[in-house]
């Protein structure tokens, strides 16, 4: 954290340093916008496993990780990636299967417990899903909690409002604050100190990385510190909260970064009907990895592979900011 | 139209939840469906009701029809793209949250109007697995109105939930106030067959509203629980004003009415 | 809150209808930024009594407001106004002669008591203050925290942290939501729909706005909804969080608005001159009052008074936002 | 130079305080004397170290001294200008609150480094009442170490301060952690006089620095309660490239320095 001038460093390097077996990770977007998925490819190409994986609604990034087998532990309340999959397909198998320790929160709740790290308290409050199995049903046990100081001793905790009946609320509940090892988020703009700006929507990406240890951020575009200056207003993460800053073009693809590209649909029905494979030997899956991950070395050949023409379908109109009357499947 | 019917299924379910839609309401929507019935209301009946999403865009100028809550064109021309913790407070915040009405679907409904979107079979090794809540739980805990979009079948309308995601009424009559929420909840459930409500003193399930040419009895064989049926009426069939500005202006390509 | 589309009326207008006698209220702004002046000037002379203010580090509304004998019940975390008054002068003389009902706070609390408004909830955790007599020193006593419906039962609670030891926190500090009846803001750009976009730092004004029944906003630029929405990144506030629109030049004076004008220390240095009058008559501390309050019809005329040089010696440069150079004093 | 001395009272506050701050520290700071110190540090033996407002202005290009933590001229070429609420998150957040060093004032401090900027007399009914806590009460709660900036007076440094503001180590030994704060509070005091410290164990000011020319004798004259000054040495006077670059790049116009 000392040397706030020049945080840049190869993907490679920054996943080798940062991302380690049995991490407590999660990374930027929601479904098929804005995940860090160069990063997540190179996370598996990393074959890093066991990792514990915080997430609210993160699609693409999400089931990939689980599809290449490096998630051990899921802490989640939504997993579905559009069109091509309203439910993220390897998530549902992993549970059916029972090859993941999984638990359901709300969106509300796990952007409350990214805050509540981000914003050092052990909890922050909320009036939702009372009444609900949300708050009934828990993931991890009572004695693997208390086993494991990285997690929670509860998965949250129901109190009577210590202030009467005050904004007609009887009982709140409390949920806890996520305090990751790291964050992965990748965003439009970011300087070497690790500045950042995000267009659109930011999602949780803002809590997340402020309630992380350390933090990884890829940006399709590296630029001066002048530049980010020049209007702080749109710079949402100053670099005091960023410990790595790779430079990765097209380093959301085959998710939307708006102003950008658009997400590839095309690419998401792919991965869907690959990772449906029923098959014992998982062939088609295994195939649609070795070629697009495993087969290629970094995010720029895997980019070459794609090919340029799709790249070029998913270019985004600069008014808009997504690719006006690209064909969706 | 390509069908010989007036409307299709689909096109009756968009206009029966539009009509739900009071004009400066702010809609918390989905895609699909939900977000058509959204447009529908705007462009009809409600023209200053506002779309919202839960990831923070409010009132976007959709030129096209997003395929996600994360889409890209919902961020384009929107009053403010905020964060997800900023769009549930607008929700948990009662100033803004009464204005707020929802559309959810879900994979099973009870006669409380509670939901579940998270499985079915066993919570912990399921035989099917769905997404989860995402925003659903919040919406159905914060606000005071929520339809639910539901194919009406035996399975989907199911006298035990096997997950209870998103609070409705629980257990009836004063048990989500007991629970700690607010009023709320699903008060409308739109299905391709009618139009259930939910009694205000047992918060059970009753069947308002059935569609021309379905009858009652149709809506109880597709429904596992014993429903009051006897205050139903036949709904007014959508107007051709309604379908006109469906058809026209809302879906011309009709990527989610289909074909 | 049903009609959207245009909220535009004159503050005079605004001020009448939503600004009663024992309304709970508060304003926008910092010290001596971006304070609602114009606002607080029409309230003095709309002569609203018995108001009830929630303040963190409001500074010149304050004090203007405390010396025109408009509030009576304060909460608040800091009261100063910079150089010419380290400590808000009428501020510090209404609590010395006993004139006011005041209790308080740190900055961080007053910011928390906003956000848990906007969130909803009835209250937000926080570190802060353990061991103070911020926690003991309560300045509006049980009785009448019982008696009024809008005040807390409790100033703050105490709590074990339910999550064990988690974030390293043995015990939380729980402050109450405020959803004040009214706040009113001044930005630099608001639509006729209500939508806000604030250039620099937006203090707590947008948890304030988003916590309170009715919103006015004040704007340098009342600008056209497409003005905005070219940019939804720039806008804080969405528009259904307002009720009433005032297009106020230099609404904001003489306070600093960012991009617009700097403070105007010539000025605030004679309010500090004339508000520290100790004469039992206060005849100068009434001369001031009447002369740029009382005695002017609005804030137009007001700054008539004022007079072109000063509003030209204020002016900001377009590049620092500020005025460069300016003589301060 | 426009005395006699080779440097004047402020300025070797300013130095003193300066050289507490490391490089890579994100300094609190107000304005004035804080703030020289804050610049003074960066340019002498911290460069990378960070200024940040409690307004929430990280990094500003300060190219006029600001005259209040809202000052227009803090908004100019920050890294981020964020809100109230981010500001303080960013203290009360370990991860990057260790990182932080604030530069505090007061009207009042006790011998646990306790600071009262709130009122002289009873709190109802004062004899002077002062601006109030702002942020101070926030930043001694959260991070681990604070400068006081103090002028050494007997009244300023009281046996019992008439209202306990923002903590320091409360009663002494274990009280702050048993109060549930954090290890933090006041960690030295910068006065004109000297430079003041608190043991470890009992969490009680003690003497570290006396400036050349000031007797630790002098010291306990002007301070209420009776401090250790066994430990305390002379301190380094400022070096002729600190004064320079003070003088020349920090405040050259003399406008907080004075003439």
């Amino acid at each position: 954290m000392t040397n706030h001038l020049n945080k840049v460093m190869p993907l490679k390097q920054a996943i080798e340093q940062y991302v380690k077996n049995g991490s407590h990770i999660s990374i930027g977007g929601f479904t098929l916008n804005r995940n860090p998925m160069a990063a997540v490819y190179e996370i598996i190409r990393q074959n890093i496993k066991d990792l514990h994986l915080y997430a609210h609604s993160n699609g693409t990034g999400l089931d990939e990780l689980i599809g290449a087998g490096c998630i051990s532990k899921l802490e989640i309340a939504y997993a579905g990636n559009g069109k091509a999959a309203p439910t993220c397909i390897r998530f549902a198998r992993s549970i059916q299967n029972n090859e993941i320790l999984f638990e359901d929160y709300s969106n509300y709740m796990m952007s409350l417990r990214f805050m509540a790290g981000a914003m050092g308290v052990p909890f922050l409050p909320t009036l939702s899903g009372l009444g609900s199995d949300i708050l009934t049903k828990w993931g991890f046990s009572r004695s693997m909690r208390k086993s494991d100081p990285k997690i929670a001793d509860k998965k949250l905790a129901v109190i009577d409002n210590p202030f009467g009946d005050w904004a007609e609320a009887s009982k709140v509940v409390l949920v806890p604050a996520i305090n990751p090892d790291i964050t992965i988020i990748h965003v439009q703009k970011a300087d070497a100190m690790g500045t950042c700006s995000i267009k659109g929507l930011s999602f949780a990406d803002i809590e997340q990385v402020k309630a992380s240890k350390n933090v990884i951020v890829t940006c399709e575009k590296l630029v001066k510190k002048e530049e980010l200056r020049q209007n702080p207003d749109l710079n949402q993460i100053p670099f005091i909260h960023v410990s790595a800053v790779c430079h990765v073009p097209m380093g959301g693809y085959p998710t939307a970064v708006y102003g950008h590209y658009d997400y590839d649909s095309k690419y998401l029905r792919k991965f869907a009907i690959a990772a449906k494979d029923q098959n014992k030997n998982q062939d088609k899956f295994k195939k649609y990895q070795d070629k697009y991950i495993y087969g290629v070395k970094d995010h720029e050949a895997f980019l070459a592979i794609v090919g340029q023409k799709r790249i070029d379908a998913i270019k985004a109109d600069p008014r808009t900011g997504y690719s006006v009357n690209m064909k969706r499947d | 139209m390509i069908t010989a019917q007036p409307y299709t299924p689909k096109e009756i379910m968009t206009i029966m939840a539009a009509r739900e839609i009071k004009n400066g309401d702010i809609v918390f929507s989905g895609t699909g469906i939900s977000m058509l019935a959204a447009m529908a209301a705007k462009n009809i009946n409600a023209p200053e009701s506002v779309i919202f999403f839960e990831t923070g865009a409010i009132d976007s100028l959709l030129e096209e029809l997003p395929f996600a809550v994360a889409d890209p064109r919902i961020m384009y021309w929107a009053a403010s793209n905020s964060r997800l913790t900023d769009s549930f407070a607008t929700m948990q915040n009662k100033i803004t949250g009464e204005k707020v009405i929802a559309i959810l679907g879900a994979a099973q409904i009870d006669i409380n109007g509670n939901l579940n979107t998270t499985c079915i079979g066993d919570y912990f090794s399921p035989e099917i697995r769905f997404s989860g809540s995402g925003g659903g739980c919040d919406v159905a805990s914060f606000v005071p109105r929520c339809i639910a979009f539901m194919q009406h079948e035996k399975r989907k309308f199911v006298k035990k939930l096997d997950y209870l995601t998103s609070p409705g009424q629980l257990g009836g009559s004063n048990s989500r106030r007991e629970a700690g929420l607010r009023p709320g909840g699903v008060s409308a459930v739109v299905t391709n067959l009618g139009v259930m409500r939910f009694d205000k003193d047992s918060g059970r399930m009753y069947l308002d509203k059935f569609y021309p040419g379905i009858t009652p009895e149709k809506i109880l064989e597709n429904t596992e629980f014993k429903m009051d049926v006897s205050k139903a009426t036949q709904a007014d069939p959508p107007t051709k004003t309604e379908l006109k500005i469906l058809r026209e202006d809302c879906d011309p390509q009709r990527l989610i009415l289909g074909r």
